[in-house]
């Protein structure tokens, strides 16, 4: 169980704010940080990872202290076995992707466990690299293998997927699931991709101006569910004359035909759109 | 403009009283820019703005003349006198030199100070001078070698007798004359500079018979020159 | 004979390198993290020699080396060392003088760098030093090259301060700078131009260098 | 009648590519480019107001020559009459609003025309104050406000929407239809929005790599249209049993008892959602 | 009389300013927007004063300006202007030394501007004079008042230059640098004493308002 109570001041948009979290994170748990820009995500992680000092506080990971600003105590991030994705990865350009693994490395520990990650993450052809000359996606994986070399208790993502286009995210989103599970880490994700979240986390923390506003269940949380079997779309008029009726509604443009109900509707007025009837087909 | 005198270092202070004197008397007040006789030899031929040149030797004003920068002939204003400065209270023989306790000596430069020269005459008279050698720094002119002495940068210092003999001098440390024997005569000699051809000529010319006059021949002789 | 002032003016610049490499760097490590409100100060001392006339300088560093006096007198009496008209003066007082010219650089390279990178290094369990020597230096070698190179070349530049302190020793504090103002002063043009022409040639190499290596880079800027 | 015919090298991201254009723009229409990062849309407007030289090409607008490098014609960007507004806005710190707009005024210009577009664009609170302290959305209309002091014969907009929120998008967009309409401009904008491509203008240009890929109106172009009374929506299934299927579908979670058709499901599949039955509502 | 120096200084300091404003912008604006093959080059020359040693370059300067030489030779004889030991002649003497501390910072405000103001100006029909004066200029103020307090600070702290083509003349050409010199070896050590530490706290307070007002702006820097 990871025990987390946190005050912290910052400067917010809006004048000066807090940071005030109180939440436990329970072990192998995978949570995923919600909220607009500025809401004191990064924040949050950089205070796990000893990067930030909060005023005050406390951090207590599966029994043992990490922080406790009452009695003085303060690991500092060396002492703290976490492993953080930075978003813009960070990975050292001097270094090949092995070398950077391999730093990670501490000091008496086995080098098998640098090769087992590169094969994990499929990064066995890029070894040599040096990271200039990856892609994203790849960046992305050398710095999670990075990030887990140490055998973190908490591993800690900072919009790790933000930056790569909708191929990759989705094979990562999969390597992240399996790493996840296999290697049984405590996981604290932000995002503000909802389906990203669906699929990975089994616990949302939506914050705003550094508070909580809801935890739970990502269905808890963004209840987007829809009524099953019914679905309702929101959309504006783009075109209506007297026989039809188009609706841009999340990038579809759906022809309707104009009835005595819908007669009055004028472009740009906002519409709900009900559909009943639903039938699936799979895709190849 | 004022009337400007380049006088070599060694009558740096000599200098200053001549200027004081020659102010009561006829309300002129010259100014005075020390510097190597040498270093005001090669700014002449650049066209340096000075009227009066006082060197310390005749060869410098003599190659003025001889390159036509020069209004007559260069002559002797006094003739100079070498000494050994040192730190201490107790005289030193030049010969003591040797001694390890004495760690650095400072000399003009030969290359643009008579008294540089004079000096360096000496010491190859004495034998001494291979000796020494790695003892020697060397200052710009008698003013930087002065400047080591009393800063202390140096243990012994060769200066002209009118530096020791100077009132704010005296009782800094003691001297020892060396033998006039030892080096060629430090003839001083003056000119007038063709460059001060301005409007102050008179001046120029009343301070250039000023230093012939008895006035300043006393003033010489108090500062040790003969 | 000749050559002997440029070989020595080689060698100042060299040692004096070398030194501000060890002395400049952990300067700018510790200005670049500093967060202080005495950093603008610490920084304005540092610059100072970028400002400060050769002769207000040559002046304190005379009466400071000067075995008369405090600092002189103790190196004098407990070491029997006297800086003053030796080789060993002239290096401590080029560093002194050519210090913004290694902090600068380095320092601008170090806040360039993102600070990811350090704290990366930490969250994997990395102290200080080793995230320093592995990670940082590593990742600004531009910022050293220019610092490097520019002392060098500012210590060849040297002159106000020798003049005062060095005592025109050939050999030992006689460098080609002084060398140049001997010969003019002397009248030897010639032997003056060889000098001047040598220096001149030598400087303009090394700074198409720092430029042409900058604009591939693309990077750290030569000064301001 | 905006005639454009270019060639261009570009460095493009896997190595060398070219721009290579040819359209023709009917005057006072309303153009939208559309593309990948790194297609060359910013390059296009850059060459049509002149900042960008190319190797080749010809630019006419109303029958006169802006560039012709074969006859050596190239008119610097002084002398194109075009309003550009940057995706930076590139708005003078140095001046207020109203400075900025009377910066661009020409030498014997009337300074009413200043007065008019601050009330166009509903500056007249902030005509005195600097840029720093204006929104996304405020900064949005001075630069377009300046960009139309010159009474430009095309204007071009380089991704002017990307960086406000929402309910602020909306309302430009509102506002620059108008202003197109009502000063007849002729408009091109760079958009990443398909739905604003569709409310805005009447043109598109799909472009990747350099070359124009498909041109039309946005209907044709983005084909997004629906059968009428018919709605298809790509999704992907999130959680299966016996009992119902969950598919996560354009950020909405649809939940559809599990039939013996849809029984072989698993997480992960893509699938089609085929809704029949619409109807409409208004939203007040 | 002993304040002379200290104004003849200021003087120089603020006439060197002055000039390099009206050379030194133009020569940043040019380097900032070149994109020559030559561009390393110019850089290379215009920083050529900050490692070349003064009596290099005061030896140039002499045979330039000796109106035994071309250059000077014309200016004697046409304008009967000599520039060797006056002060429009340490003018121009400070105004080559001090040039890349004018430039460099100046260069380095107008690389730094986005590419867009310019070109915003271009699209809005107004000529690159207009652009430069109302819109790329007001835009530097900071990266402008570092190279006018650097310029000047620099110019306070010339020696080894006025040592060779000043000729110490009291008034014209003797400026605080050169005073101290004459009054350590005059032996007058206390008034030296008051000449140096009136350069050093003027220096040190000037630095500290760059890197004061550097750290408030957070924008250029002192030197690279
Ligand atoms: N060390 C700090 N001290 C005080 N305030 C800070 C500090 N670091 C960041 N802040 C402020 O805290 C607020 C929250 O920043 P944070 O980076 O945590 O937001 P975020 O939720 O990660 O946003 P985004 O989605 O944009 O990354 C911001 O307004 C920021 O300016
Ligand atoms: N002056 C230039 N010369 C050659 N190539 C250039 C020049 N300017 C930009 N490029 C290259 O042209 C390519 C297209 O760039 P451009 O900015 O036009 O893309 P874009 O379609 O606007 O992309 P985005 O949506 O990211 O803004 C890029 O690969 C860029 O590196
Ligand atoms: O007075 Mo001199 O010229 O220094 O020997
Ligand atoms: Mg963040
Ligand atoms: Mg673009």
């Amino acid at each position: 169980m990871i025990k987390i109570s946190i005050q912290k001041k910052l400067h917010m948009a809006g004048g000066d704010g807090a940071l005030n979290i109180d939440v436990e994170l329970p072990v192998q748990s995978f949570t995923a940080l919600y909220g607009a820009s500025g809401a004191g995500k990064t924040s949050l992680l950089r205070i796990i990872a000893g990067l930030l000092q909060p005023e005050q506080g406390i951090i207590e990971v599966n029994g043992k202290i990490w922080l406790n600003t009452a009695k003085k105590i303060n690991l500092p991030p060396q002492k703290r076995n976490i492993g953080l994705v930075f978003q813009d990865y960070a990975l050292f350009p001097n270094m090949t992707v092995e070398e950077n693994l391999l730093y990670a490395l501490p000091a008496n520990a086995n080098k098998s466990k640098v090769q087992q990650l590169i094969e994990i993450t499929g990064l066995q052809n890029l070894a040599q690299q040096k990271p200039q000359v990856l892609s994203g996606g790849q960046k992305q994986r050398v710095a999670l293998a990075r990030a887990l070399v140490r055998q973190p208790e908490i591993l800690l993502l900072d919009e790790p997927l933000s930056a790569v286009d909708d191929a990759t995210r989705i094979n990562l989103q999969n390597e992240l699931q399996l790493i996840h599970q296999q290697l049984k880490l405590t996981t604290v994700l932000v995002s503000h991709h909802i389906p990203e979240i669906y699929k990975l986390a089994n616990r949302v923390i939506r914050m705003d101006q550094g508070s909580i506003l809801q935890a739970g269940t990502p269905a808890q949380v963004f209840g987007l569910h829809q009524q099953q079997g019914k679905l309702i779309l929101i959309g504006e008029v783009l075109f209506a004359d007297d026989s039809r009726i188009e609706i841009l509604a999340q990038g579809n443009i759906i022809p309707i035909p104009t009835s005595a109900q819908t007669h009055s509707l004028k472009v740009g007025d906002k519409v709900s759109i009900h559909a009943a009837d639903l039938s699936l087909q799979k895709l190849s | 403009q004022r009337l400007r005198i380049a006088a070599a270092a060694n009558a740096q202070f000599v200098s200053q009283e001549l200027v004081k004197e020659f102010k009561q008397l006829t309300g002129i007040e010259p100014e005075l820019i020390i510097g190597s006789s040498g270093k005001f030899t090669a700014q002449i031929e650049q066209g340096a703005p000075f009227d009066i040149f006082m060197s310390a030797d005749m060869k410098y004003p003599q190659e003025l003349y001889e390159k036509q920068l020069t209004i007559g002939k260069p002559e002797v204003y006094a003739y100079g006198t070498l000494v050994l400065w040192s730190n201490t209270t107790i005289k030193l023989p030049v010969n003591n030199l040797i001694k390890a306790d004495i760690r650095k000596i400072a000399v003009a430069n030969p290359k643009l100070a008579p008294y540089g020269e004079a000096t360096i005459q000496t010491l190859q008279k004495l034998k001494l001078y291979t000796q020494l050698q790695p003892k020697i720094v060397y200052g710009e002119s008698i003013a930087q070698v002065n400047q080591y002495l009393l800063t202390g940068a140096v243990d012994v210092a060769f200066t002209a007798k009118s530096v020791v003999l100077d009132p704010a001098q005296k009782d800094k440390g003691s001297y020892t004359e060396i033998d006039s024997k030892l080096y060629k005569p430090i003839a001083q000699a003056v000119v007038i500079l063709k460059s001060s051809t301005g409007g102050n000529l008179q001046q120029v010319k009343k301070f250039y018979k000023f230093l012939f006059s008895a006035q300043a021949k006393a003033i010489f002789k108090a500062y040790g020159y003969k | 004979m000749m050559y002997q002032p440029l070989w020595l003016t080689f060698k100042l610049a060299l040692a004096t390198t070398l030194c501000l490499l060890l002395l400049g760097i952990p300067i700018a490590a510790v200005l670049a993290k500093s967060r202080s409100k005495l950093k603008p100060f610490l920084e304005a001392i540092i610059s100072l020699p970028l400002v400060l006339p050769p002769s207000v300088l040559g002046f304190y560093l005379l009466l400071a080396f000067s075995p008369q006096n405090g600092f002189g007198k103790m190196l004098d009496v407990a070491f029997n060392i006297r800086l003053l008209f030796s080789f060993s003066g002239l290096v401590i007082s080029s560093i002194i003088y050519s210090l913004p010219f290694m902090v600068h650089p380095v320092q601008a390279g170090l806040e360039a760098l993102p600070a990811s990178l350090r704290e990366a290094s930490q969250t994997l369990g990395k102290s200080s030093w080793q995230t320093f020597i592995k990670v940082l230096l590593p990742n600004i070698k531009p910022a050293l090259l220019t610092g490097i190179i520019l002392t060098f070349a500012h210590t060849l530049g040297e002159f106000g301060l020798v003049l005062m302190i060095g005592g025109n020793i050939p050999g030992v504090t006689k460098v080609a700078s002084i060398a140049i103002y001997d010969e003019v002063e002397s009248l030897n043009f010639s032997t003056a131009h060889i000098y001047a022409a040598i220096l001149m040639v030598v400087s303009f190499v090394i700074l198409l260098t720092v430029y042409l290596t900058n604009k591939r880079l693309n990077k750290s800027r030569i000064a301001t």
